[in-house]
């Protein structure tokens, strides 16, 4: 393949990134995410085994259900025995929880997190708003289905759940790695355009790349 | 002793010094965790963590200095470990230590935290120089009491050489510096709390301020190295004070004993106690560690310390 | 209190007054007015604090309601002033030179009940709907439910219950009647 | 052969003639009157050229056909030919100078002006105390006249007040007259002897000189003096301020000889007070004529004071300093004078208008420069043996007065200067031409000048051409200036390898060729980032050279008077370079005041140090040299001011951060370590011998207190440069602190520390220099981020700074190392502590300045810009070679460090293989760069291993807690960035050493402006201080 091909390729592979202004295009990376596949079987379990023992959570509460993350990360109920452990951080966190209802301007921020953490990454919704929209499901406000924007591995019922039933969540997202079965990483990049497309939709005023590194 | 042998003992040192280093996280860890009242994670959550970050598939990057900020980090943590003689007599645990003497050990500590400081201040974070900021500050302030002490062993040893140092300590636990010269073995000790930023001195990472400081940026791979590192390194620095202070080892089984009580100082202390702002932080190391360095070296050399 | 208010129907023309408790009153002045009462208020009579300022969309009437609540701290006193705005083209004078801090109110206001305050700093900015484009989501005759519909993608099966009656079926169904603590007093 | 007596008579008789001429028309009177004052000179050419060359006798000069003492008679003899030759040159120069006012004005002032040069050609040659009285009246009233030519009521008063005093003085003078002769039967000073004055007669004599000495204008009772030198036309003030001192000068050295000692040793006494307290009030002066006029009586004082006290030395060296102080007064003052009436400004800050014409600005800089003393002027070689005559006869106070006095001087001589050349001024106005007259007699005496001091350097102390080689490149590249920049950068650099390959046979140890590196080589590389110059760059190569030269004359200097020669030429030409600056005004002043206060310490070390015993270089020949412990503190002090130590360092900040960006390399890495050269040279003979006060003890005190106090404050700078200045400070301070250890093994420390600071630090500042020329800035928190764009600059700066920080593998370590075991060895333990502490803060802001600079976000504005020119790039990576050579095979310095510390001492360390071994320790610095490669390449692979598909991304793509950036300037994190440093530190981070000199300057001015009250400007309170300043000389002398 000649050179001019392949640079051909990679600017399709570049976005847009309208609504950033001029000066600011080259401050922000305006590369396609990809997908990256699994390892051979046998060592992609080991690495499921060992990342499911091992979530780093985002200390980042979006809504009124992040109350219930602070009892289940002290003594009451110890998150760290199950391996979890919040991270301040979206670059090194693995686990988003989603802390129920989320708003236009929270869910901007959200997907803002959420592009920022490396992969496989996987998402908890939590509480009845991420699911339908739950009491709010007529606001102007808020989203009804978070699934529409990012892709949610597990949901958590409820208005709020309580932590025993997010670690039941938790546990569930376990299994579900050790399956293999979390690959909203890649899920995210396939349909990226769908994605973009709903994001794009509510959120008018998006003055941000169109992936955030 | 050919180079691949001794290339292939540092290989198995550093091995065990990083898995000894990363198990002691997870009991501090799990102390902690008792302490709170709580379960706590296994001790082996460390190894689980590295696998973890090291099985990312993606990472992202911010030049090329980003990308040497970790390696620079943990090619200083394995320098130290390396030029540090580990068990006394050993030559498994010899390391390289016949390159230099204590003062290369003491400032190749600062090959990897100036490396890390340029990685992570290409990541273009403000928490990150404010991190660094507050760490090359405190570690100025704390390298002075562990310098006066080290001068005081210095002193007192009339050597910089570490094995000789380890050999004069022999026999006796009495002989030990920790008995002979009980003031520098303070400050020392004192100034440990700030090098292993548990809190009070805890003012770098400080989650709740500047959300993890320097390696605010740093992600997948890059933080699993930073995670190695940290296991080595704080062997590393325990071996060091056990050679200095505590009489060093004669074998392995030594030599975790020693450290592992080294060690629980600063877990006990950073378990009791909040967090210094910097600036207490820095007034703390430059008052009472200070004079007790000061007064350290005043007893050894002036006022006949070494009988 | 009456002094206050006696001296109130004084200076102003006061269409309404209202007493909810010892410590809240409300009265209602004329829009053109409301500057000098309210400057007399905070400069004479101790309410130095404004505590908010809100509307209230009378949709029937075609009129805002706005409410400047003032707090006296020496007297421990709220006092509400109302004045009533025209719900078409509503437009109000800015009182961020009385208190700096009402640009930030009015720039509310004018988000969410799009109300203007043509001199007030920033007011054209977006307070917490960032990019809104329709109706200011505040006015009554704005429906969320729709606009809802039309944009969140609602999830097919999402039925509503009343917690009392759905709790009663649910889990008490066995239960005769819900227990009743009874007290000796009662 | 014309007899001198013919002065006399044509100048009586033209003066009569004149008015006749003058109805011929005015250009006859005026073709007489030049022509009378021409004859007068050339008589005086004549006879100094026989008498001086020829060895003709004494003329003698009877009137009236009678032998003295009846007759009056006249005496030419060398000294007076001399003088007279000056004087009617000034006289005619001045003359030419006011050309257009003779033209113009009434026929009168020719007259008078031809009566006042008769007066001092008079004064000068009669040996009759009578006829001295009518001359001095003569001189008087023609000055007088003169004086209020100049019509306003200024002048007027002025002038009366000068003529109430002159008249006051004469009667004295007069009544002096009378007792000598009541007493003595005789007037003629050939038969006056002072053995034959009882204590009445000496009454006498008191009176005659004290007059004279009121006449020149001591201290306090010269009120009189100073409105005329402000007042008046500046052509007559420069004949007034010159000659007639001059004249009366002269009649003071007739009349000496009859004067018993202790009323010498007082007059002496009060000419350096006049000296000392003239300066002082000079500092506070901004009216140019006022200020020159105070530099006049203060000049005057210091003339009388080196007749008074130089009159057991020997004949030339007293030639010399009063010949040399004379000149040197003469050229400069009526030089100044002159351009004081080209410039036709009052206020010194007006000056600035002199940048409009170079050739004048020229002229004034030589002036000013002659005026304080430095080389290569008259009045330098003059001060350089003054003082040694002075210690010589252990007249401490006089000597401190003299150079207290001299600072004085030139501190507002040099804020003059600057100030001239630097003022901030938005709106120069363009200066009228001078005429062609005014313009000629200036230029005249500036060439003079320069014919002088080559005179005295190649006739008095026949100086090898290599001393004069500073001045030369000086004059050779003004020659060529007109060339483009860059050739003359390279014909520099071929000059140097030259001066190189000529100088190198000449360094006869291994001390004076590793420093030859540093000044020569490390000069060499660091000329190439000024290849870089696009503009003309004029007189730029020239000072350049200049400076290199005297740091390689430095080395192989014999003597004392050849080493403070070099030492002078590069404190002069640096000053010069630190001007070209752009804000440079304030920096190059303090910069000068400094040198010279430490320049003057050292040249009163060298007075105290004993004579050299052999002729190889003075570095070698120190070693037996005994000095004695007052000389090793005034020559320690002095180059510690050059190397920027605590207390005295507050030059040095502002001189590197305001010099242009390629000249502060050459400051930081080379000049600071000339001070460390003349330490160690003090160090040599220190070793040498023993001494009974521990001077080195707290010399590494101070060094080790420098190094900390310098990193402190570098931590604390925003600007790249000043912080690079407190960094060279602090390193600098290493230096010294281990050469203070005065071990074999501090020595080796110390002067590795020099060379790898010499090599990293002008990287740096290369560095610097070229990222400056790219943006514009020097103030650190608006850059960042440059790494993606300069990533050559990027490696330069990383690599040196982990050159200074000391980590390993790098050649830091070394210098820490040896530092570390030197101390300990040596039992400074402390001190070792400080050190580490220094070195801990060291990464404050070496971390600041990478990553301020490189790191963070990128501004707007720096999107765009290209890496630094090759011409920066190249030389730093020349440093960046050698550093990694010298960490690589550290063998190749410790080696040679080792063989010279081993000339002074006995070795301390082994170098077994490639591990340097200690009595403590041993470092492998080869083994340590391999471990560290291979320590580095494991992690590196790992990494490769696990980081999976990485992504590059761009600055913004930062987590910034769910937010996106808004600007890069307030996410870059730079402006005060140690603020929690500060805060902790609290009251120590004031500046007090800064406050403290603040205060001294203040001190000085409030004492100038105190002492000036004296003058109420009133005519009458002027007689009284004069009756009441004769009364106290008076008591003082205990005449009875």
């Amino acid at each position: 393949m000649s050179n001019k091909h392949i640079d051909e390729i990679e600017n399709q592979m570049k976005l847009a990134n309208e609504s950033l202004p001029e000066k600011e295009c080259s401050l922000f990376a305006d590369d396609r995410p990809t997908t990256v596949g699994a390892f051979n079987k046998y060592y992609e379990g080991f690495l499921n085994w060992a990342r499911s023992r091992s979530l780093w959570m985002l200390a980042f509460g979006t809504g009124c259900g992040a109350t219930e993350l602070r009892p289940l990360m002290t003594s009451r109920y110890d998150m760290s025995r199950y391996g979890i452990a919040p991270r301040p951080t979206p670059r090194q966190a693995s686990v988003f929880v989603v802390g129920g209802y989320a708003s236009i301007k929270t869910i901007k921020r959200i997907i803002r997190s959420y592009e920022q953490m490396q992969g496989p990454k996987y998402v908890i919704a939590l509480g009845s708003c991420t699911i339908n929209g739950g009491m709010y499901y007529d606001s102007y406000n808020t989203i009804n289905r978070l699934d529409y924007y990012i892709p949610v591995d597990v949901y958590i019922a409820g208005c709020m759940p309580r932590p025993e039933a997010l670690i039941a969540g938790f546990n569930r997202l376990k299994e579900k790695i050790r399956a293999g079965e979390c690959e909203g990483m890649n899920e995210y990049v396939e349909k990226f355009d769908w994605y973009k497309k709903n994001q794009k939709q509510i959120i008018k005023d998006w003055n941000m790349p169109d992936y955030n590194w | 002793m050919s180079i691949w042998t001794q290339v292939l003992y540092a290989a198995i040192s550093v091995t065990v010094a990083t898995v000894y280093g990363l198990t002691l996280g997870g009991i501090v860890r799990k102390i902690y965790a008792r302490v709170h009242g709580r379960f706590g994670p296994p001790v082996w959550q460390p190894f689980l963590d590295i696998i973890q970050t090291s099985s990312r598939r993606v990472s992202v990057s911010h030049g090329n200095m980003f990308l040497l900020g970790p390696v620079f980090r943990l090619a200083g943590g394995l320098g130290t470990y390396l030029f540090i003689p580990v068990i006394f007599g050993s030559a498994l645990f010899g390391n390289f230590s016949m390159a230099g003497d204590l003062l290369l050990v003491m400032y190749f500590v600062f090959f990897g935290q100036l490396g890390m400081a340029l990685g992570a201040g290409q990541g273009g974070h403000p928490y990150s120089p404010l991190g660094i900021a507050r760490g090359l500050a405190q570690m100025s302030a704390f390298e002075v009491p562990f310098t006066l002490a080290v001068i005081a062993v210095a002193i007192q040893y009339n050597s910089l050489n570490i094995t000789s140092i380890v050999a004069a300590q022999q026999g006796s636990f009495l002989n030990w510096t920790l008995f002979t010269n009980p003031l520098a073995v303070i400050a020392a000790m004192i100034s440990m709390l700030g090098m292993n930023m548990h809190s009070p001195f805890s003012i770098v990472l400080a989650p709740q301020e500047i959300p993890i400081g320097p390696p605010i940026e740093m992600n997948s791979g890059f933080l699993s190295i930073l995670q190695t590192n940290r296991g080595l390194f704080a062997a590393a620095k325990l071996v060091l004070f056990m050679n200095l202070f505590f009489g060093g080892a004669t074998n392995l089984l030594e030599m975790i004993a020693k450290t592992f009580f080294i060690y629980m100082f600063s877990v006990f202390v950073g378990a009791a106690y909040p967090r210094f702002r910097p600036e207490q932080s820095f007034r703390f190391f430059l008052k009472w560690p200070t004079v007790v360095g000061v007064l350290s070296i005043i007893y050894i050399a002036y006022l006949g310390g070494v009988s | 209190m009456e002094q206050l208010i006696k001296k109130i129907k004084g200076m102003v023309h006061l269409r309404a007054y209202g007493k909810q408790r010892d410590d809240l009153h409300f009265v209602t002045v004329d829009k053109a007015q409301l500057e000098m009462i309210l400057a007399h208020l905070k400069n004479y009579e101790g309410f130095t604090h404004l505590a908010f300022l809100q509307a209230v969309d009378l949709l029937e009437e075609g009129k805002f309601r706005l409410i400047y609540m003032l707090y006296n701290y020496s007297t421990n006193v709220n006092l509400g002033v109302n004045v009533l705005i025209d719900r078409d083209n509503a437009e109000m004078n800015s009182i961020h030179k009385l208190w700096a801090h009402g640009w930030q109110y009015q720039r509310e206001l004018h988000e969410l009940f799009g109300i203007d305050f043509p001199d007030s700093p920033r007011v054209h900015e977006s307070f917490v709907l960032e990019g809104w484009e329709e109706m200011p989501p505040m006015r009554r005759d704005f429906d969320t439910l729709e606009y809802s519909n039309r944009t969140f993608y609602q999830r097919p099966g999402r039925s509503t219950n009343d917690p009392a009656e759905y709790m009663k079926e649910k889990i008490y169904k066995n239960y005769p009647a819900a227990p009743v603590i009874r007290r000796d007093n009662e | 052969m014309v007899s001198p007596i013919y002065i006399l008579v044509l100048s009586l008789a033209a003066g009569f003639m004149l008015s006749i001429f003058d109805k011929g028309g005015r250009r006859l009177s005026l073709t007489a009157f030049y022509g009378v004052l021409t004859f007068n000179l050339a008589v005086m050419v004549d006879w100094l050229y026989r008498l001086a060359f020829l060895h003709a006798p004494t003329l003698v000069i009877n009137t009236a056909g009678f032998k003295a003492p009846i007759s009056i008679n006249l005496e030419l003899g060398i000294t007076e030919a001399f003088v007279l030759l000056l004087t009617n040159l000034t006289g005619l120069l001045a003359a030419v100078y006011l050309f257009k006012k003779f033209k113009e004005s009434r026929v009168s002032s020719l007259i008078l002006y031809l009566l006042l040069i008769m007066g001092v050609n008079g004064l000068v040659m009669t040996q009759d105390l009578f006829n001295m009285f009518v001359f001095l009246e003569i001189l008087s009233i023609s000055t007088f006249a003169l004086t209020v030519l100049t019509k306003n009521s200024k002048t007027l008063s002025a002038g009366f007040k000068y003529m109430i005093a002159g008249g006051v003085a004469s009667t004295f003078f007069l009544l002096g007259v009378v007792f000598v002769y009541y007493f003595t039967g005789s007037l003629n000073l050939g038969f006056l002897r002072a053995g034959q004055f009882t204590d009445a007669g000496m009454i006498a004599l008191f009176m005659l000189a004290v007059s004279v000495f009121i006449e020149l204008k001591p201290f306090p009772a010269n009120g009189w003096a100073l409105d005329v030198y402000q007042s008046v036309d500046s052509g007559i003030v420069s004949v007034i301020a010159v000659v007639n001192s001059a004249a009366i000068g002269f009649v003071f050295y007739k009349i000496m000889p009859l004067l018993p000692g202790n009323f010498l040793t007082v007059f002496g006494i009060a000419g350096v007070i006049t000296f000392f307290f003239s300066n002082m009030m000079g500092l506070k002066q901004d009216n140019a004529k006022r200020l020159l006029g105070y530099s006049s009586i203060g000049q005057m004082g210091l003339l009388l004071a080196s007749l008074v006290f130089t009159a057991n030395s020997p004949a030339n060296i007293r030639y010399l300093i009063i010949g040399g102080l004379f000149i040197n007064h003469l050229i400069s003052k009526a030089g100044l004078f002159w351009l004081a009436g080209i410039v036709k400004e009052e206020k010194i800050k007006d000056w600035t208008i002199l940048r409009n014409n170079k050739p004048l600005l020229v002229l004034f800089g030589l002036f000013i420069f002659a005026l304080s003393g430095l080389p290569p002027f008259a009045g330098f070689w003059a001060k350089w043996e003054f003082v040694k005559v002075l210690v010589d006869a252990k007249m401490f106070f006089v000597l401190v007065s003299v150079l207290v006095g001299s600072l004085f001087e030139l501190i507002f001589l040099f804020r003059w200067f600057t100030n001239t050349v630097k003022e901030a001024n938005s709106e120069l106005e363009p200066m009228d031409p001078p005429g062609k007259g005014k313009a000629f007699s200036a230029i005249s005496f500036g060439l003079l000048a320069v014919i002088t001091s080559f005179g005295i350097m190649r006739f008095f102390y026949e100086f090898n051409w290599i001393q004069v080689l500073p001045i030369l490149a000086v004059l050779v590249i003004t020659l060529i200036d007109s060339l483009p920049s860059k050739v003359k950068g390279f014909l520099s650099l071929a000059a140097l390898a030259g001066y190189g390959y000529y100088i190198y046979p000449l360094l006869e140890s291994n001390l004076q060729l590793f420093f030859g590196v540093i000044f020569i080589v490390g000069s060499a590389v660091n000329l190439i980032s000024t290849l870089n110059r696009k503009e003309q760059s004029k007189g730029f190569y020239g000072f350049l050279l200049m400076m290199i030269f005297s740091f390689g004359n430095l080395l192989i200097a014999s003597t004392y008077l050849e080493f403070f020669l070099s030492w002078e030429f590069m404190t002069i030409s640096s000053f010069l370079l630190i001007l070209r600056g752009q804000k440079a005004q304030r920096a190059s002043l303090m910069y000068m005041i400094f040198s010279t206060a430490g320049a003057y310490l050292i040249m009163a070390g060298f007075s105290f140090a004993p004579a050299l015993t052999s002729s190889s270089a003075l570095i070698l020949a120190i070693e037996n040299v005994n000095l004695p412990l007052i000389s090793i503190i005034a020559l320690a002090i002095g180059f510690m001011i050059k190397s920027g130590s605590l207390g005295v360092h507050i030059w040095l900040p502002e001189a590197h951060a305001e010099a242009e960006s390629d000249v502060s390399s050459f400051i930081s890495a080379i000049l600071l370590k000339a001070g460390v050269f003349g330490l160690l040279m003090v160090a040599i003979s220190y070793i040498s011998h023993s001494p009974n006060f521990d001077v080195f003890y707290w010399i590494g005190w101070i060094g080790v207190l420098t190094a900390l106090v310098g990193a402190f404050m570098a931590s604390f700078q925003e600007d790249a440069k000043r912080l690079l200045a407190y960094s060279s400070m602090s390193q600098v301070g290493y230096v010294v602190a281990a050469l203070a250890l005065i071990t074999h093994l501090g020595w080796v420390t110390s002067l590795y520390l020099a060379f790898n600071h010499m090599m990293f630090k002008s990287a740096l500042f290369i560095a610097i220099a070229g990222i400056y020329y790219r943006t514009h800035t020097r103030t650190m928190y608006k850059m960042g981020g440059l790494i993606s764009r300069m990533p050559w600059t990027f490696m330069t700066v990383l690599m040196s700074i982990i050159a200074v920080s000391g980590v390993p593998p790098l050649s830091g370590f070394g210098g820490k190392w040896l530092t570390y075991t030197a101390f300990i060895t040596k039992g400074w333990y402390l001190q070792a502590g400080v050190l580490f502490f220094a070195s801990g803060i060291s990464f404050l802001y070496l971390y600041r300045l990478i990553h301020t600079i490189f790191l963070g976000q990128l501004k707007y504005e720096h999107q765009n810009i290209k890496e630094a020119p090759a011409w920066f790039i190249i030389p730093q990576y020349i440093f960046l070679g050698g550093i990694m050579a010298i960490s690589m095979f550290p063998n190749l310095i410790i080696e040679p460090l080792n063989s010279i510390a081993m000339r002074y001492f006995s070795s301390s360390i082994q170098i077994n293989g490639l591990t340097v071994i200690s009595d403590l320790g041993y470092w492998n610095g080869n083994l340590v760069m391999y471990v560290t490669m291979a320590v580095f390449a494991v992690p590196f692979i790992l990494l490769m291993l696990v980081k999976g598909r990485t992504q590059r991304v761009k600055q913004f793509n930062i987590v910034y807690a769910a937010e996106r950036p808004e600007s890069p300037q307030t996410t870059h994190v730079a402006h005060n960035m140690y603020a929690h440093y500060r805060k902790a530190l609290g009251r120590l981070t004031l500046p007090r050493i800064q406050t403290f000199w603040n205060g001294v300057a203040e001190w000085a001015h409030t004492f100038g402006g105190f002492f000036r009250r004296v003058y109420t400007g009133n005519g009458q309170t002027y007689v009284l201080h004069i009756i009441m300043y004769i009364v106290v000389i008076y008591i003082v002398m205990g005449v009875r």
